[in-house]
């Protein structure tokens, strides 16, 4: 037990010689969801918490998580963005209970202890007392009470926070691959256009791999196929940040290999269908090139999304070993005019829990759950594109970037 | 099938018949009669799934957003040739029908919802909660709704949501 | 008890008749008067409670059957003197009524329901969630089922079923 | 708002008016137009939450209770002004109601309803099931409650009851 | 962890000298659940998966369970049925997720693995990548990364399957008592009449006792008693297999001990009420004995029931240390007529969750649950027949049937 | 595990020097929790169980719980009071299923073994079992399978139990302090007015100290200072017994310190508002005094409350480490007229989940546990009043009493 909470995990040693294969056990144990708060989330990672557009003004505040620690982030006077632990350092209780707000400092309703806005304790409800009976000694110290702070940092809108005061500065984090892939989506000041989220029954890094898993795409998800659409040909590519702990995924606008695809997918009746209204799948080019799919995965926990129109941010987090939640938060630019918005809100039928090519996203990962849990020690395999981690050009046919995130968990982990 | 006289124009007939149009509404989505679901609405009817937090917000964001009878038969077609997912069922309860307002024969009107959703396994759950929001046109005797906008309480969505709600 | 002047026999007051049977008949399970539970069928009457799946697939098998009233009292004698169960109660919600068919007195209906089961120590639990298909017949002004069958959308039942739903 | 004219003053039409004002009671509440709620209720109005468990003992202690209008407001003042709790929404469903007498004016209703409970994280709970029992008066030609009597089946309320149901 | 993997325990050591007092920690430890999927369902046991008669076709599957792993049985194209593990040899995921259904072959459509009736792999898609780029190395060979599978054996239209080479053919397994009574009831094809499940709120274990104890039977059940009816009396017998873990217990139209059972069930009104409508307690001979009751259990989790015509299949679904599931299936055979299905039908009134002399088995199982959580070591006590493990001739008040479950399951736990 | 089923819990050790901090481990570890029934709750501790009034005549019981064991209360032929766990000697099975009832013995329904209204095992059915076949050897003694029995005594009407032969006399265990506070309020023979129930989604250990916490009470629940009204001042004082275990918290009608209140309280709008309706703050002096409010705790989970005139106790019950639920028993006294029951119903508006000046006790106990749940070896600190557990005059600006809690948890739970 104390020996967990100094995050070290006796009992567990990786059972293969590399990432390309992986116990189901990593899906399953409780201990390793305690170990994971602590040395992933709490670790030398920046986890996305906020958009900086959430709380434009001073005061503004919105709660989030890192991993299952609920964090608040808060602008102060200063116009700086400021993030802390949403627990009270008097007895622990939420300071912040509201989604959103605005406030001159932060109260805890509790004992109405009192931080600024940048998480240090400025009063104590009747510390001296009543009467001269009752209150703090002179052993007391402000100081030492503050809410623990998080290192932030803001690329493109995006807010970061990390636990850690050995984690890389952001953009050495992330590597110039990603970089760049940020810069070319988030083009322009941003504005959210609306919020839902989608509770998945598995572990948090099934859904991770999910998105990683450029292989999956035009299999699982036939949308396509069966409309006979443009569709995200298995051509385009995935970069993967030096680390292997982030990596993005896009295609373009050729369909040179729809021939295979036809070959391969044997599932979805070809093209035998057409869209009565294809309004859905217009694409208005907005970023200066013909990609139609860019999904961007930073490390552990943030999903950027190009699917033609519809930009999105999503942020998963951890329920327990057995249950996750994604926070879609769909956007838009500053300077979208009405009919563009509009186009947007039609787009956005093709993602969601209700999209038409992704709500299958929200199931395969349950499935995964159930099967795993009877038989911990067995073994999945990725051996699409071979066993290294290595970007791919003019293919996504392969599991690299989803060993890449193996290789990062482990390299958190210690395992 | 029994209908309620379109003649009888009055508002307690006309409460009747919008009761029996949201009877009939959920009994074809829960009898899995989805082919029939794009006929509840007029030819340019609009309908949208959203929820409490963005229509608070105004935030325009819709879950899942048809406009015109095409983009209501791609949704059943897609739905049944496209989409993946688990086999599972609906069981709606409507009820608090609010009549808000009439004018140029359209009718606003408000009801509440709750869902239960079961898996094939018999798994059952309450799946979503909320409201009707609609707008309901007289079309040559029949309601249609001009306008049906569905609020959901909780932003959370269990998995997925392909069934139209 | 106010009731609705049968002679006022259009659609308007047999819908709001047919809301007031199934009003009564919830109310008298969930007050716990089961005594009077069979008077709510005709002689003949048959009740019986199924699932989804078994309806689907043309099953026959129902968890309970009552056929004429002898086998609906003898449900309720075992439910008071034989049978063991943790004290509970129901709470049944009603909706979405749908008359599809009248012919030869014989009324076609069909609702959705959601039953709540709250045990003594106050867990409370959705129950069962399904639909009632019955034909309703006017017997001498009153409404009673020559059939209820309520058809539950899961196959799974909480530990035990002895209250009638 | 088009109401059920009230000079149709037959059970068709009663039952249609408390229908209603059944909905319009509850969209008040999930709407949040708490400021509103007093005025369904007469100056003397009665309106008390209490348990099954209670009711059925012959207990007499309420979890809530309200008596004339003052009562009515100071709870939604301290609800707005006073107390502390996570945002949090409901959202009724009524039905079943059943006309239990009619004598000097006085119309005795019972309703069941069940309330679910959505917190602003999105997470959504059954968090009531019950009965309302009321009695209900016309006054000048609108319906209002004399006295509404909301039994809840379980003894248990999850973390705290703040708005009213 | 490592440890339990491998199936030890070491933690837990079986308390007393024989089976005949259990303590309450086998019904609420976490860990010891895990294991028992190991080394019962796992380990040398027939689990029954279904009826021959669900899958009659090539092609037609079913999705079941052995313990809680989901199973997918299949009859393949030589009619021969094959029963695998129902989770995908890539990542995992349910390669059936509907309940039953006819295929050429198993599809999974995370990534399109393809396997044939078999559980061989047979497809890979993309396995050559796309233009060349990605897909699978040489080093992979589909012969590795076939469906896990099941020994099946078929008994009179019931399929079992085992996950051990070890386990002994199934009818050494069954041994000749439970061989013979088994072909008695089920004496002709068989057909499904309909299906229910029941949730109970215990370990799966205390629904199994339940049902080797033949002790309760009319101490528990009184509706025979209350309405005085012919009734299973306490006479009959049981009788065990040699191994001791599996027993069926029988009545027959004799009421010797009527009087016995009137002084000791002091709890029902003997014979103060009388069924207006008697139908359902009609016995039509079918099984050419005047048998009334016959229970057969089969190690770990079936139930063969004749109640007078009542012909069922009951399968226990572990749901974790604190739940399981029971999934009826009400039988006829294939030859009934109309009159005679009807006449199930009303006999069906006596038996699953809303059963007559049935009901009440759901409940007590939560009430040990319910107690059993506060202490651990505190033993049950079995003292009735002794302590041996026997049949008995003539009477049911033993409890030496479960004793002998107990022996199964330490055998199989090695505890 | 066996060590733990043996009390000891060697991995935890208390991390600070004295119990002015506390790590939030304690309120979600399992083990703790399972360690907690025996050491604390089947320990050296009187359980309340529940109001002599509530099972008046011989043969009425009530069932009701000691942690999370469940116990049985029943008054007996001679009119004793007797406290058994509710678990029947045989199997297992809840002995009483049905809240309360009157009964001439116990009855377990499984099997039908009865035992008396002290426990002691009167019959077992069929003990001879039938025809001389099945049924008991001689080896089984009734005298060795009783119900466990926890010694029980009363005072001022309530009814306390305890599993330890070493637990002191009730008296002593409360202290003279106490004894004398229960004895201002309990002055007269109680009647039930009423029952409800409260679901706190944390640790059971989160509500005892919110109710042992006299310092939160006027900056959480600011009712009163948001109508102006007669308010429970900081002023009052506590009471603590010599062991720190239990304590009291009262307030006068004197508002000597409302100005420091008023400097103090930066959330509530002062005096802001005024009630339409004052009835329910109206105080009938009944106890001889005019204390406002008096909060008693006694170890380890119950409260006794006055509030004016709403009398009321209220028994805590653990429902797993992250949950539990209180239950709230509303008094008045046999001789109330009809006026003052209804004036206690009208006052009953200030307390419970739906109390004007409570409702907030059901929020913050889920919110620390949110927030403890990502961060075990954080701590808590109480600070207010120093670090000592002593009595405070005059003030409640103080954590004693708290400080006092952690003291007997952990002289129980021997860490
Ligand atoms: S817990 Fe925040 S002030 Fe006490
Ligand atoms: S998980 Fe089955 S094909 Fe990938
Ligand atoms: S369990 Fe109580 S008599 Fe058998
Ligand atoms: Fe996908
Ligand atoms: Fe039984
Ligand atoms: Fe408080």
């Amino acid at each position: 037990m104390d020996t967990i909470d100094r995050g070290n995990y006796p009992d567990f040693v990786w059972p293969y010689e590399d990432t390309s294969r992986v116990p189901f056990q990593v899906y399953t144990d409780e201990e390793l969801y305690r170990v994971e708060q602590k040395k992933v989330f709490q670790g030398n990672v920046w986890n996305f918490l906020c958009l900086e557009s959430e709380i434009p003004e001073p005061g503004d505040y919105k709660t989030t998580y890192a991993g299952d620690t609920p964090i608040i982030v808060v602008r102060d006077e200063a116009g700086d963005i400021n993030a802390m632990v949403n627990r009270c350092a008097h007895k622990g209780s939420l300071v912040c209970y509201k989604p959103r707000g605005n406030v001159k400092e932060l109260a805890c309703v509790y004992h109405n202890w009192v931080y600024d806005l940048r998480g240090n304790l400025t009063a104590v409800a009747f510390r001296r007392g009543v009467g001269g009976k009752g209150g703090l000694t002179d052993e007391f110290k402000n100081s030492e009470h503050g809410l623990q702070r998080l290192r932030v940092e803001v690329f493109r809108g995006l807010v970061f926070g990390t636990f850690s005061e050995k984690t890389e500065p952001l953009a050495d984090y992330l590597g110039d691959e990603l970089v760049s892939a940020v810069d070319r989506v988030l083009i322009k000041p941003l504005k959210v256009l609306g919020y839902y989220s989608q509770i998945f029954k598995n572990n948090w890094k099934l859904y991770v791999e999910n998105n990683k898993d450029s292989y999956h795409a035009s299999l699982l998800h036939v949308f396509h196929n069966t409309f006979g659409v443009v569709r995200p040909n298995m051509g385009g590519g995935i970069k993967i940040s030096d680390s292997g702990w982030h990596h993005l995924s896009y295609t373009e606008r050729t369909d040179i290999s729809d021939d295979e695809i036809v070959k391969e997918n044997v599932r979805s009746k070809q093209d035998a269908y057409s869209l009565e209204d294809p309004t859905l799948m217009e694409h208005k080019l907005e970023l200066g090139d013909n990609v139609t799919n860019n999904i961007q995965t930073i490390f552990p926990t943030l999903v950027i999304q190009q699917i033609l129109n519809c930009l999105a941010v999503r942020q998963l987090i951890p329920k327990g070993v057995n249950e996750s939640e994604l926070i879609w938060t769909i956007l838009g630019f500053e300077d979208d005019d009405e009919e563009m918005i509009q186009h947007r809100v039609a787009t956005n039928n093709l993602v969601g829990p209700a999209g038409f090519i992704s709500m299958e996203d929200g199931a395969v990962g349950a499935w995964v759950q159930r099967a795993a849990k009877s038989d911990r020690e067995a073994l999945t395999v990725m051996p699409m594109g071979g066993r290294a981690i290595e970007p791919s050009q003019g293919s996504r046919v392969t599991e690299a970037a989803v060993r890449g995130f193996w290789k990062g968990w482990r390299e958190c982990m210690e395992i | 099938m029994a209908s309620i006289p379109s003649q009888l124009d009055d508002e307690v007939s006309l409460r009747l018949r919008i009761d029996a149009l949201n009877a009939n509404y959920v009994h074809t989505i829960d009898d899995d009669r989805l082919e029939d679901w794009p006929n509840f609405f007029t030819a340019d009817g609009e309908y949208s799934i959203s929820t409490r937090e963005n229509h608070e917000m105004g935030l325009p964001i819709c879950l899942v957003q048809c406009k015109g009878t095409g983009m209501f038969r791609d949704r059943i077609t897609a739905l049944r040739q496209a989409n993946i997912y688990e086999p599972h069922t609906y069981c709606h309860s409507v009820s608090a029908l609010h009549i808000s307002s009439r004018s140029q024969g359209v009718i606003a009107t408000k009801s509440n919802f709750t869902l239960v959703r079961t898996m094939s396994e018999g798994e059952m759950m309450l799946f979503a909660a909320g409201r009707y929001v609609d707008k309901i046109v007289d079309y040559n005797g029949e309601l249609k709704f001009a306008e049906r906008r569905v609020i959901l309480e909780s932003r959370r969505i269990d998995t997925l949501l392909v069934i139209p709600i």
